[in-house]
């Protein structure tokens, strides 16, 4: 069973990459680009029970340490 | 809310509180009590530690520039200049050890660069808890990451550091960063008097965010309760904009475009516009409204509180600031006036037209208050039946212990992580006792970090004396002449009076050592409340020493070079301690040091002297662990031996004596004998990859692992 | 005099001292600034520094790679033009696809500071030209370790593209790469850094060999 | 309008990152973990007359310089 973590810096935390990566792209011809934030990806394969369960086991994951609660935040999804 | 919740809310004391009323004649009401919080908090004025700051020696002929500004300066002739300090950021580093370190590395970069110097190098003091204890390896993992990650990035090279462990920090780790900065010929040294009415208020940098604004300046009425995006917001360091900021600051101060300059640092742009209108003895006007925002719906308290990263204030001349902008433009920045220097000594604050008060930065500055703690006078302990001698509970086995432990362990886990050649002026990295940077002129100038808080805890004026002679001779056994001190003074709670009187006298150790070694604190930082649960951490004291060498040649390793050199020890004072093994063996120690402080800086000299005009290959002074542990850290790198034949004790630490190896043993004895130094023989460099004490022959290659397994032993992992 | 075009992008950090490096071998460094386009035809050679560019965000080199100045390296690149990447100007070659492949993080995760020993594989435009020679010098990285494809390291191998290898491999680099050329040998990059090995108190002098080229040598 | 971007690094190539995941969560005892890879996620705000223009521009971005094919492999969505 798949499961994908999406962490993104918090808004209210200065998101230092998105920054660098919205200010060249506007300059370099994508003037749409709006805003911005880079964050992780990370997909988790998990034997589980069931979906319910595997994304218990996810999230449990990702509050042992995969993300930094302090800064960041994260939303789980089953794939 | 009513009096008394405010008064704890923005940690102000009813005495102050009285202060404040006679002040201003009346109550402070809204951002007055955001400003009096901030400047009148121990971090920024300094209120428990001022009295006693006063009394350091802090001038020589070289100073150009001691205490009161961003950092201080020393004159190297030649046209060459250097500015330096340390700060610590202890606190933030245990919340968040990436951020809270790079953060600090950050900041003292700024102090730096905003005096018109060009950073070219870092060092860093660190002090951490026992392996085993809750969180330590992820604080570790996250400090070093850190400091790494921004001093990397932002291309200044981390020449030097010390790492300790000990139970005290297991709550309250230490992070202390030096930053030195060079100036050559046409560099222009810039200051932080506000200056010139008319003048515009410049903000430049990074966008102002909710980072870092106090906890206690929340809680003003204007604020509702329940906002969770109005909790204190970690900062954020870039490194990317902070080098941006470098290039672009030393661009407009070499153009000569800026008045004055401060970054905002602690309590941003209240600390820094009250701090260069005091200064000046001007007044500013600061429209908030126009400080750029990251998020719109910050409030006025906020965006004064905001420590919102890479970001500076700078005063300049309204025919001046379209150029400054295009400089600022040209490296992606915006600069943006926020104000003008006014006659009336007032910072004005105003928000959308509207004044929302006016405050004398006089009144508020030079009236914070003063506190003269409650401390006790120094009592010496009298050790005098310690004695260099060699003792016989002494067992040379326990040099494989040492060498396995964290605390005598390599930490090359750590300085592999920092850049230590971006520049390319490094003649000697972290792998040596002092950091070396070549300046332009062709000298050396040496950069190393003292404070070893095992003698802080046997003796707190020892300690502090140690935090100086210490770095001191290991500057002169390179054959530097130590130059001048920074300083960062971590301690526990200054309302008890026994972290006062530890204070108090480490203070006048270090003070009484810097006058005999002529090397003048130039600036510094005091770190205070460094405590949790009551329980405060070793007085730690720390320094940053520099010190100049006439050229880079035939500078001494710090290990053996050449096989059958003899091995000499250069005696400079009478000291002993029980050394950090004991420490680390029984829980305590002692130490037994009368010396006369100006002898000991004459002999150091002396060695200074010898070290440039005698052969020698290598020199290290004996280190915490004692002579073994020295003599086999010096054999590691080239894989040589020695041979020792020698009555001294193995494990006990000399205060002070200094390692030499040379091809001209005649040369050094003769030289003892002109100079009335002792100096004894104690052996030989040998090809066999033995170390060898009198009958004791243990392997090199058993040391070496042990040394360098000690780090994923003691932090598995990592 | 040779002119040589030094590239320089926010977060360059190395840019002065491939200024110095260059001005020791007798050559007229001038600054390129990323913004700005550059005509080819008036330099001789062109550096890309190492550093920061971008503060490594996103991928490193990935950012700088899209400026209006590396367009104009792309144009001395189709001139035959001899261009040379150290460390994030490695990156930032390959990003732009001036070099094949791609630097990814350490094995191990870390930034690494040390010293490390190279071996000249293949002749390229760049100095050195001793095939077999082996060289001194410090690396400083955290994205140095060199990925290609499995076809695309035959295919380097069979044009003799690999520049320069580890002695001991720190970082995870496929073959022990250190550093490429392209199939024209124009273009050369490498992650370690000739210009801090350029005096005896740096430690070695074995950087000073690698600023020359062959249409001057 | 926001779209984001789910970059990956390719099966073939060896994922530091993910292998670091695993290990640490597998010694804190997540022995259900099976696989883990870590990519990046990042969030764009365009400005674009409608979706399919959106999802067009996040895809040139993306192409422009924000995923390095050799490398990675990645997907757009509509947010
Ligand atoms: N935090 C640090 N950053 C950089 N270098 C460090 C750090 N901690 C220790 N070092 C370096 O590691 C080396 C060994 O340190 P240490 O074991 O304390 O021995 P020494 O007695 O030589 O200082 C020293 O040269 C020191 O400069
Ligand atoms: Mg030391």
């Amino acid at each position: 069973m798949k499961f994908a973590l999406k962490i993104l810096p918090k808004p209210e935390v200065l998101d230092t990459q998105g920054r660098a990566v919205q200010t060249t792209l506007s300059t370099h011809g994508f003037n749409e680009l709006k805003d911005c934030h880079v964050g992780k990806y990370i997909v988790l394969e998990v034997e589980a029970a069931d979906e319910s369960k595997g994304l218990e086991m996810a999230k449990a994951m990702a509050e042992k340490g995969l993300y930094n609660p302090l800064i960041e935040k994260y939303e789980v999804e089953a794939l | 809310m009513n009096l008394e919740e405010k008064l704890k809310l923005y940690r102000i004391n009813p005495k102050e509180y009285e202060k404040i009323k006679e002040i201003l004649g009346r109550e402070p009401e809204g951002v007055e009590w955001a400003v009096f919080s901030a400047l009148w908090s121990e971090h920024c004025s300094y209120k428990s530690s001022k009295v006693h700051l006063k009394k350091l020696f802090s001038e020589s002929e070289r100073v150009l520039q001691s205490f009161g500004e961003n950092a201080g300066i020393v004159d190297l002739g030649e046209e060459e200049k250097v500015a330096f300090k340390m700060e610590s950021h202890n606190h933030p580093s245990f919340i968040e050890p990436y951020q809270g370190a790079a953060t600090g590395v950050g900041g003292i970069l700024r102090d730096i660069f905003t005096m018109g110097a060009r950073p070219i190098a870092l060092a860093n003091y660190l002090c951490f808890g026992e392996p085993e204890a809750p969180r330590m390896k992820e604080l570790v993992d996250g400090v070093v990451r850190g400091i790494g990650g921004y001093g990397n990035c932002v291309g200044v090279p981390n020449l030097s550091g010390q790492t300790n462990f000990h139970k005290s920090y297991n709550e309250n780790i230490l992070v202390n960063a030096m930053a030195v900065g060079l100036f050559t010929e046409g560099d222009p040294i810039c200051l932080s008097q506000a200056q010139g009415v008319g003048n515009l208020v410049v903000y430049v940098g990074a966008k102002t965010g909710r980072d870092g604004v106090h906890g206690a300046s929340m809680a003003s009425e204007s604020f509702d309760e329940d906002s969770e995006s109005k909790r204190p917001t970690v900062q954020i360091g870039d490194p990317f904009y902070e080098k941006l900021l470098i290039e672009s600051c030393l661009e407009v101060m070499k153009k000569d475009l800026v008045v004055a300059i401060q970054d905002m640092g602690a309590a941003g742009l209240t600390s820094s516009s009250f701090e260069m209108a005091d200064k000046g003895s001007v007044g500013l006007t600061l429209h908030l409204d126009k400080v750029p925002l990251r998020d719109e719906t910050m409030e006025p308290e906020e965006i004064l509180l905001s420590e919102s990263q890479e970001r500076m204030l700078l005063i300049c001349e309204p025919s001046r600031f379209d150029e400054l902008k295009s400089v600022f433009e040209h490296w992606g920045l915006d600069a943006v006036s926020v104000g003008e220097v006014i006659e009336e000594p007032v910072i004005r604050l105003i928000w959308k037209n509207e004044t929302l008060t006016e405050m004398s930065p006089k009144d508020v500055v030079d009236n914070a208050p003063q506190y003269e703690r409650d401390y006790n006078p120094w009592k010496r302990k009298d050790n005098k039946n310690l004695k260099w001698a060699s003792q016989d509970s002494e067992n040379l086995e326990d040099l494989k212990k040492i060498l396995s432990s964290h605390q005598g362990g390599t930490k090359e886990w750590i300085y592999r992580q920092y850049d230590q050649r971006v520049g390319a002026s490094t003649a000697r990295d972290c792998q040596s006792p002092i950091g070396v940077s070549a300046l332009p002129s062709g000298r050396g100038l040496g950069i190393v970090l003292g404070c070893r808080p095992h003698i802080m805890r046997q003796d707190a004026w020892v300690g502090g004396m140690d935090s100086i002679a210490y770095p001191a001779i290991e500057l002169a056994a390179k054959g530097f002449e130590a130059l001048a001190t920074t300083d960062c003074l971590n301690f526990g709670n200054p309302e008890k009076p026994e972290v006062m009187s530890e204070f108090v006298a480490s203070l006048d150790g270090m003070n009484k050592a810097c006058e005999a070694f002529v090397t003048p604190i130039i600036s510094g930082n005091v770190s205070f409340y460094n405590e949790t649960l009551d329980k405060g951490i070793s007085p730690t004291p720390s320094t940053g020493l520099v010190g100049l060498r006439p050229d880079l040649k035939n500078m001494p390793e710090s290990f053996f070079t050449k096989e059958g050199e003899s091995l000499l020890v250069v005696q400079l004072g009478e000291g002993v301690s029980t050394g950090y093994w004991s420490e680390i063996k029984k829980g305590s120690g002692e130490i037994n040091f009368d010396e006369d402080l100006k002898t000991l800086s004459l002999q150091t000299n002396k060695l200074m002297n010898a070290v440039l005009d005698l052969p020698v290959s290598s020199t290290r002074i004996v280190s915490s662990f004692g002579l073994a542990y020295t003599l086999a850290k010096m054999c590691f790198e080239k894989d040589l031996g020695v041979e020792v034949e020698t009555d001294a004790p193995a494990f006990l630490e000399p205060l002070y004596q200094v390692v030499v190896s040379t091809s001209n043993e005649k040369a050094w004895m003769d030289w003892a004998g002109e100079q009335g130094l002792k100096v004894e023989k104690i052996g030989r460099v040998c090809q066999n990859k033995q170390w060898k004490w009198n009958e004791t022959s243990l392997s090199l290659d058993e040391l070496k692992d042990c040394y360098n397994g000690s780090w994923q032993k003691a932090l598995p992992g990592l | 005099m040779s002119r040589v075009g030094i590239l320089r992008f926010p977060g360059t950090n190395c840019d002065r001292d491939i200024w110095k490096s260059i001005e020791m071998k007798n050559k007229k460094p001038e600054w390129l600034w990323y913004e700005d386009s550059f005509k080819p035809e008036n330099y001789d050679a062109f550096l890309v520094p190492g550093g920061f560019s971008y503060g490594d965000y996103l991928r490193s080199g990935a950012l700088a790679a899209l400026s209006p100045a590396m367009d104009s390296l792309k144009k001395a690149d189709s001139l035959g033009k001899p261009i040379f990447g150290i460390c994030n100007g490695f990156q930032i070659l390959c990003e732009a696809g001036l070099l094949p492949g791609a630097l990814m993080r350490n094995d191990k995760g870390r930034f690494i500071d040390q010293w490390v020993n190279l071996k000249l594989e293949n002749e390229s435009g760049w100095s050195p030209f001793e095939v077999g020679n082996s060289y001194r010098m410090p690396m400083a990285h955290a994205d140095g370790r060199y990925f290609i494809g499995e076809e695309g390291l035959k295919s380097l191998k069979d044009n003799q593209q690999i520049w320069l290898t580890y002695e001991k491999n720190p970082n995870g680099s496929v073959s022990d790469i250190a550093g490429v050329m392209n199939e024209k040998r124009n273009v050369v990059g490498m992650m370690p850094h000739p210009d801090r090995a350029l005096f005896d108190w740096m430690g070695s002098l074995d950087g000073l060999k690698f600023f020359d080229w062959k249409d001057e040598a």
